[in-house]
């Protein structure tokens, strides 16, 4: 059909004992999309990074447009046409955005660029241009740190795009989005395509894969097994679970595993929360969660979400209001007192909220749990060997690929890690559960494992507050979904009811908002 | 002392005249250097050799002086008033062998001066009144400066004399103490220096150890006029035309005076106190031509004074509170 | 699923925790395997640092041979001397072991703070403040000897405490960053004692100047060993080696402080107080601080002098980075220092070194001790790659040294650092 | 008598360009994400290094560029140890403060045959100010000053606008807060921090070259007394950016004359408690309004690509 765009061919690199890429060869055809698929851990972010010149492959060879490149740095596939949004944010924090874009692009000739002022107005008018015409809307003199992820993951697919990439590679986009901004993203990948942009999509979303690549490449173990080609035109329902359980079976090797059915229950208040405000950017919120039941809080990031999850917590002390937990009112308590009382939280951000990279699996297992008896029987005593026996449970029960306890938290993967801390929360025996963005990130087999373990906290008798932007996983577990939009809640509907499509609008405070129940 | 004096009992090119520092150590034109050039001598005129030990800390000090010692030094000389404990508890351990120490005493728990000891006191508030007498006499400002480096008591030594001296000569003339706060920052002594000029000062005198070299530089840059008195060395060179004079500790002389005895088989412990009589501190002689007579007479006569008694300059800010100046 | 609820409980699912002592119970061939397990590790660990140690040594001497000409040196005698000053006799080792116990306790303080994520910079200034107390408290209170131990080593770790205590308040309330604060808290302590001991200040000797009267001997800090001066701080050192250790790996508030450092925003929202925790590590930092200074005065000079410390507080940074901010590993490192330090006296009576060109090869050891872990990655890596292309690798002798060797640096303390350094969020 | 005068600015201005230089080099370092308490010992590298080349060649001048190079040379050393061999950043510091104070002062025995201090040697020289001199009271100041205390301004204006005003600058920011994003924008981040560490030594280097050939005309072992670290103390003071880090060693600088000068016309208070003002002030501003800053995130940490 069309001519190849990028060809790997034998690509090999390992990390000590770990092969992340074993052998791969990849074809990609120009102006088509093209997706990677594979669990956590399958190798696909270690390849991308070897087309972007970020990583040399101990072995294989790499041809753009036919042509045979060395990439030895990023500058050298920048300068090959190739553009990348990386899995984990590229942006330096404390540069404004326009800043962030010219990062590295400066081509003029060398004193120029230790002499010669910035080229800011022009980069800001280009980068109003193409925010325009993506209809992204950024503020190009913002500072990157202080945008939300939503806006930041804007800021990155601008970036990419800048020096007119005609190669773009996305890792795993759509993960931060909400799903308005989403279809925005979508939008744009359809238009880039038609212009004769060449697309690498990762994700570990299926419907996003099914909508709009041509073409799919599965990895698993750092190895290609297999590749799929998609018609997009002609997909129907039925066609499309055809495929759906087809790309599954070569990512995990199985079926699907299902998420088990939600039974209607008697329910009891657990969670009570009654004119809740910090006194200005969010409240007064009135919420209530009952045991057995999963309520899911959605809007589009930068409402307030974090915000709502700070209050209730502790981390932030509330302005008025009240938190009833089982009949006790936590309101004026610290966050010790709430753990104690039967709070649990899986943080939004893992790296900065919920583990400490530098330390063992041991200690972040038993974060939270270190004041008082087992662990801690006495302030003198902190049993090593107790925590060790915690680690190894939650290691097994939540399937932590982990070389063993003492192994230093950053040598796991993302998904691993996240593992580790629902584990650590669910030991919690949390009598309320604040799951934000839980599954962000991980593969299918781990997120069904999560979803699986918050239905179980539900049948035990806890509730669940769940925070996330992925319609997908609202739909798939909440008995109830309110909506958050500036610091308040506005509305409220039984997950059964709901029309996803409504949602979205009723999220972005577009028609239809108010009326819902 | 009593019971068998310890002696050298080495040939003359077995001596080995070792000389132990603080942490400051050599290159502070002034005492160390002094101390150094005292060993040198003997190595020279009674055979054998010199060595130096320097420390470079406090905790250094014993296993240095232990280090001479095993090294066969014939008499380790300890320079520096920080190094009397140390030399104490070495000395008490070691009874035959002979040490000197520079600018302090070493006494037993009574309070007794150890027999193999000796310890070497200058009385620098002599030398520093016939430095106050010529710069009392020289300053036409009447305004005079002194930069020391931290108030130690042979510093304050040196401001009690120099200020008896000037105000027996010069009752109208002021002079000012201010410190660099450490013996090695010249570049704040300079500044320093700077200030007391800059305040009218015509003459400063140096008592900054390393950090003197700032003041000297201080005086070469605004140039004739602005006189520098320095301390321990004469330092004519570091700027001749600046140079007015300076109150000298004769170091190396009471080196080489000790390691002589110790050499003859005379050593004797105990503590000398070296004054304006015995030739162990005075004005510097290289320049001392080219003071005016009429200076020179008034310093004649103070010398007499302190040498036989009659005048005795003060060693301290108390003593120099209630000093009352004598006509000379 | 249940819970059990009491004040000093935490809450637990109770049936993980069962499951967890199961794990125990039907653990592999039970804890002795284990233990001894983890005994042979540590051991080949040991083996490989010790081996790869004694390399970077070597090496950095031997770069420091033509320098040590010189300067007028002999570098026959000067390696001679390196190790019989330190090491060649007892009285030698005492004196090596005398040198490494302010190195090491100063460490400790420094590795407690950077656990915390504090680099305070200000233990040099702790430590002064720390012997001031010290020495003012043995000279003037009239008390029984022991007891009077007692009180001065107390009053040298408060001295040091509360001069750690400003950056402390600054940084955990005020969020005001340590290093600047604790910079100035040094040159504030280093005026403080010069004047309190100048011939105006009030706690001169008649007799010595820049220094404190006598602490009566009864209280100083015994001679361990007749004959050497080393005295029961080492006793002290080993005791507080054990004791941060266990502070920091086996206590609640060790693993607190700890959490703080690693991550802050975690510590918060597990409900630690991350300012109460800064507080808590660095006034501890500063107690350890003023015990090292403590220990000199009572154990080494029996009174306080002015500028007796030729920098152990800063030192000690070197000291605690290279023991990789591990108690065992500083301990290593101080006795590392105190080597060097002690072998420098006989270095310049013996092999005519001056104590200038010490400092030269003690940098020079320093900078391939740092280096270390570089050397070790590259030979690594040359070995990695001579294993890919020989077709059957079978190790052969060298390949066998560098497998204990290369995977041990003495230590690589640069994630340590690294989050040491990253800013600790003291907002409540 | 008073102490507020022209020389009082002078001598500010003298005790503050040590600092200010030093401050320079390690705004460069750190703001590339090495951390460099080196500053110390590459001054004093580049203070003897001034002295033995204006020693040799009768020119001052050339003394100050052989400063320069000698810190090049010396921060080199630390960016071949802590950004080629990833060595941790403090210890190889450390390695650096040693060599540098152990062999500038063994060197000068060596060299001399004199301990400590080296004989004078020739000395930058004030640059009278056409016109400007001959004004009234700030006439002393375009009399003494030198063109090293002009070039240090203009040296301020030339990192500022550099660091945050340029293409270069942009990049070398980048490295310091954040390698990888840095490296993910086709940055050669081992380079840039290379160039920057190297460059860090020659501004400590031309502040150890103040000191000996500017204000004195020798050097001395030891003389740079602990201004790296308040270099170091003045960048962290001033938040890591360029004009309140200036003003910090500025406030030092002025603190530190006063602080000198009051001895003079109040000499009955302690002056051990009058030297030591200027590091209580100087906690008391902290305390009150400087509040807290933020290091460059990336500081410290090593980077290399897989
Ligand atoms: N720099 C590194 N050092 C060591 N191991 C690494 C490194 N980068 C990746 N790995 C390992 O290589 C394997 C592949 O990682 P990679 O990030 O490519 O996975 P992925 O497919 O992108 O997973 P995810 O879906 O979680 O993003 C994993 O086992 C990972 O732990
Ligand atoms: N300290 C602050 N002062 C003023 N506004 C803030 C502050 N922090 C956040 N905001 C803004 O307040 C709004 C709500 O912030 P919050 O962090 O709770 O939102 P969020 O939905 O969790 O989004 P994100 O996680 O992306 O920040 C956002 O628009 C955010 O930019
Ligand atoms: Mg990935
Ligand atoms: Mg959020």
């Amino acid at each position: 059909m069309s001519a190849t765009a990028v060809r790997l061919a034998g690509i090999t690199k390992r990390f000590g004992a770990v092969t992340a890429n074993d052998g791969i060869d990849l074809a990609v055809r120009a102006g088509t999309v093209h997706g990677v698929l594979g669990e956590n851990g399958a190798g696909k972010s270690t390849l991308m990074k070897i087309l972007f010149g970020m990583i040399r492959p101990d072995e294989g060879t790499i041809e753009i447009d036919g042509k045979r490149v060395e990439l030895r740095s990023s500058a050298d596939a920048l300068a090959q046409g190739i553009g990348m949004v990386q899995q984990h944010f590229s942006l330096v924090g404390p540069f404004t955005v326009v800043e962030n874009l010219i990062l590295g692009r400066d081509s003029r000739a060398l004193w120029r660029r230790w002499l010669a002022p910035l080229p800011l107005s022009a980069a800001r008018e280009r980068a109003r241009e193409l925010s325009e015409r993506f209809g992204f809307g950024l503020d190009a003199d913002a500072r990157c740190q202080d945008l939300s992820v939503g806006a930041r993951q804007k800021v990155e697919i601008v970036k990419a795009l800048w020096a007119g990439a005609t190669i773009l590679v996305l890792d795993e986009p759509t993960a931060a989005l909400s799903p308005p901004e989403a279809e925005e993203l979508y939008a744009l990948l359809e238009r880039l395509r038609a212009d004769g942009t060449t697309v690498i999509l990762i994700s570990h979303k299926l419907p996003e894969i099914l909508r709009l690549c041509d073409r799919v490449t599965v990895l698993r173990d750092g190895k290609v097994v297999g590749t799929r080609e998609i018609d997009r035109a002609d997909m129907d329902a039925i066609s499309r679970a055809g495929v759906e359980a087809d790309l599954v079976h070569l990512m995990i090797g199985r079926e699907r595993p299902t998420v088990p059915e939600r039974h209607p229950r008697e329910l009891a208040p657990v969670l009570s929360v009654r004119g809740l405000t910090d006194g200005g950017r969010i409240g007064p919120v009135d919420l209530e969660v009952a045991g057995g039941e999963i309520v899911a809080v959605v809007g589009v990031e930068g409402n307030g979400q974090s915000a709502l999850v700070d209050l209730l917590t502790g981390v932030v002390r509330a302005k008025a209001g009240s938190i009833v937990l089982d009949g006790a009112e936590l309101a004026g308590r610290s966050t010790l007192a709430r753990l104690r009382a039967g709070l649990a939280h899986i943080p939004e951000d893992r790296h900065a909220q919920a583990v400490a990279e530098e330390m063992s699996l041991i200690d972040n297992a038993s974060i939270g749990f270190t004041t008082g008896a087992p662990f801690a029987p006495t302030r003198l005593w902190l049993s090593k060997a107790k925590r060790r026996r915690l680690a190894e449970a939650i290691i097994r029960d939540r399937s932590v690929r982990t070389p063993g306890p003492d192994a230093p938290m950053r040598s796991l993967s993302g998904g691993n890690q996240q593992k580790l801390v629902v584990g650590r929360e669910l030991a919690r025996a949390p009598r309320l559960m604040i799951a934000a963005q839980p599954t962000r990130g991980l593969d299918i087999a781990s997120t069904t494992a999560v979803h699986e373990a918050l239905m179980k906290l539900r049948a035990a008798g806890a509730g669940v507050l769940l925070l996330s932007l992925d319609l997908t996983e609202v739909f798939a577990i909440s008995d109830r979904i309110v909506v958050i939009r500036q610091g308040v809640l506005v509305g409220e509907v039984a997950t059964d009811r709901a029309d996803p499509e409504r949602l979205g609008a009723w999220m972005s405070g577009a028609a239809g908002g108010e009326e819902a129940a | 002392s009593s019971s068998g004096t310890p002696t050298a009992t080495e040939s003359a090119d077995e001596f080995v005249w070792t000389m132990v520092t603080d942490q400051a150590g050599l290159g502070d034109k002034g005492f160390n250097d002094l101390a150094k050039l005292g060993i040198d001598q003997s190595a020279e005129e009674l055979g054998g050799k010199a060595q130096v030990l320097q420390s470079s800390d406090q905790s250094q000090y014993v296993t240095n002086l232990q280090q001479a010692i095993s090294t066969g030094s014939t008499v380790t000389t300890a320079v520096g008033f920080l190094l009397a404990d140390a030399i104490v508890e070495v000395a008490q351990a070691n009874p035959d062998e002979l040490f000197t120490i520079i600018d302090s005493e070493a006494l037993d728990e009574a309070g007794t001066p150890l027999p193999n000891v000796a310890g070497v006191l200058f009385k620098e508030q002599e030398a520093a009144f016939l430095a106050g007498i010529v710069a009392g006499l020289t300053t036409e400002s009447d305004t005079i400066g002194f930069v020391g480096g931290m108030e130690i008591p042979a510093v304050q030594r040196f401001y009690s004399g120099f200020a008896a001296g000037i105000e027996s000569v010069n009752p109208d003339a002021t002079v000012t103490a201010a410190y660099v706060g450490s013996f090695a920052d010249s570049a704040k002594a300079k500044e320093l220096a700077l200030g007391f000029y800059d305040q009218g000062a015509d003459i400063v005198m140096d008592v900054a150890g390393g950090g003197g070299i700032g003041v000297f530089d201080a005086a070469k840059q605004l140039g004739d006029g602005h006189w520098v008195v320095s301390t321990d060395t004469c330092k004519v060179d570091l700027a001749p035309d600046n140079f007015l004079t300076s109150a000298v500790k004769d170091v190396a002389g009471a080196v080489l005076r000790e390691n002589t005895a110790a050499a003859e088989g005379t050593f004797e412990g105990g503590t000398v106190t070296l004054g304006l009589a015995d030739g162990g501190v005075g004005l510097c002689q290289e320049n001392i031509d080219s003071l005016s007579s009429d200076i020179l007479t008034v310093v004649d006569t103070a010398t007499t004074a302190i040498s036989d008694g009659t005048l005795v300059p003060p060693a301290t800010p108390e003593e120099l509170a209630e000093f009352t100046a004598p006509a000379l | 699923m249940s819970a059990r609820v009491s004040s000093r409980r935490t809450r637990i699912d109770e049936e993980l925790l069962r499951e967890s002592l199961e794990i125990n119970r039907r653990g592999h061939n039970g804890w002795r395997a284990e233990v001894l397990a983890r005994a042979a590790a540590a051991g080949g660990t040991a083996a490989g640092r010790i081996l790869s140690f004694v390399l970077t040594v070597l090496a950095a001497v031997i770069v420091s041979l033509p320098l040590v000409y010189l300067s007028g040196g002999d570098g026959a005698l000067a390696l001679d001397a390196l190790i019989a000053g330190s090491w060649g006799s007892p009285i030698a080792a005492a004196e090596t072991l005398v040198q490494t116990v302010p190195l090491l306790i100063s460490g400790l303080a420094v590795a407690l703070a950077f656990h915390a994520g504090l680099f305070n910079i200000g233990v040099e200034g702790q430590l002064v403040v720390g012997a001031l107390s010290a020495g003012i408290v043995g000279a003037t209170l009239p008390l029984p000897g022991p007891i009077l131990i007692v009180v001065c080593v107390a009053a040298g770790a408060a001295g040091g405490a509360l001069w750690a205590l400003i950056p402390a308040l600054l940084k955990a309330y005020r969020g005001v960053h340590e290093v600047v604060t604790t910079i100035m808290m040094n040159y504030i302590a280093f005026n403080l004692s010069t004047f309190l001991v100048s011939p105006s200040g009030p706690f001169v000797s008649s007799s010595q100047p820049s220094a404190t009267e006598k602490i009566p001997i009864e209280a100083r800090l015994p001679i361990l060993v007749p004959g050497t001066r080393l005295h029961a701080g080492l006793i002290l050192a080993i005791v507080l080696v054990i004791a941060v250790a266990w502070y920091l790996y086996r206590t609640p508030g060790g693993f607190s402080l700890r959490l703080t450092g690693a991550n802050p925003r975690a510590a918060r929202g597990a409900g630690i107080s991350v300012p109460q925790t800064i507080l808590r590590a660095m006034l501890l930092s500063g107690a350890l601080a003023g015990l090292a200074g403590a220990v000199q005065v009572l154990g080494l000079f029996g009174r306080y002098f002015d500028a007796f410390s030729p920098g152990y507080g800063f030192d000690a940074i070197a000291v605690a980075l290279l023991g990789a901010l591990s108690p065992v590993g500083i301990a290593a490192a101080a006795l590392f220092f105190g080597t060097l330090d002690s072998s420098a006296v006989y270095l310049q009576a013996q092999a005519g070194v001056s104590r200038e060109m010490v400092g030269v090869v003690s940098g020079l050891v320093v900078g391939f001790v740092a280096a270390q872990p570089a050397i070790l990655r590259l030979l690594r890596r040359l070995r990695a790659r001579k294993a890919r292309t020989r077709p059957n690798p079978s190790p052969d002798d060298l390949d066998r040294v560098l497998a204990t060797v290369v995977p041990v640096p003495l230590a690589d303390p640069d994630d340590a650092i690294s989050h040491g350094l990253a800013e600790t969020e003291a907002t409540r | 008598m008073s102490i507020l005068s022209m020389s009082l600015v002078i001598a500010a201005i003298h005790l503050a360009v040590p600092i200010i230089l030093p401050l320079l080099g390690g705004l460069i370092s750190e703001r590339s994400g090495v951390m460099n308490i080196a500053l110390e010992g590459m001054m004093l590298v580049g203070g003897l290094t001034a002295v033995v080349f204006s020693f040799l060649t009768g020119d001052p001048w050339l003394g100050l560029a052989a400063a320069a190079v000698s810190g090049l040379i010396s921060g080199a050393a630390l960016a071949l140890l802590t950004v080629t061999l990833r060595a941790n950043q403090v210890v190889a510091s450390t390695a650096i403060n040693l060599v540098g104070a152990g062999l500038t002062a063994a060197l000068v025995p060596i060299i001399w045959g004199t301990d400590g201090t080296t004989p004078s040697v020739a000395k930058i020289p004030p640059f009278v100010v056409p016109g400007l001199s001959e004004l009234p009271v700030v006439g002393q100041l375009f009399r003494e000053l030198t063109l090293v205390d002009y070039g240090t301004f203009v040296l301020v204006v030339g990192v500022w606008w550099v660091l945050f005003r340029t293409d270069t600058g942009l990049r070398l920011r980048a490295c310091g807060e954040s390698a990888e994003s840095a490296d993910s924008a086709g940055i050669d981040v081992v380079r840039t921090r290379f160039v920057a560490v190297a460059l860090s030594g020659a501004f400590a280097a031309l502040g150890g070259a103040y000191l000996s050939i500017v204000i004195l005309d020798a050097f001395q072992a030891g003389m740079t007394q602990g201004r790296g670290y308040l270099a170091l103390a003045a960048l962290v003071f001033g938040k890591w950016r360029v004009w309140p880090g200036v003003a910090a060693c500025v406030v030092f600088g002025l603190a530190d004359a006063l602080a000198l000068r009051s001895q003079i016309v109040a000499p009955d208070i302690p002056h051990d408690l009058l030297l030591a003002m200027p590091y209580i002030l100087a906690l008391v501003a902290l305390a009150t309004f400087v509040g807290k800053g933020t290091a460059p995130a990336a500081v410290g940490k090593e980077f290399a690509r897989a």
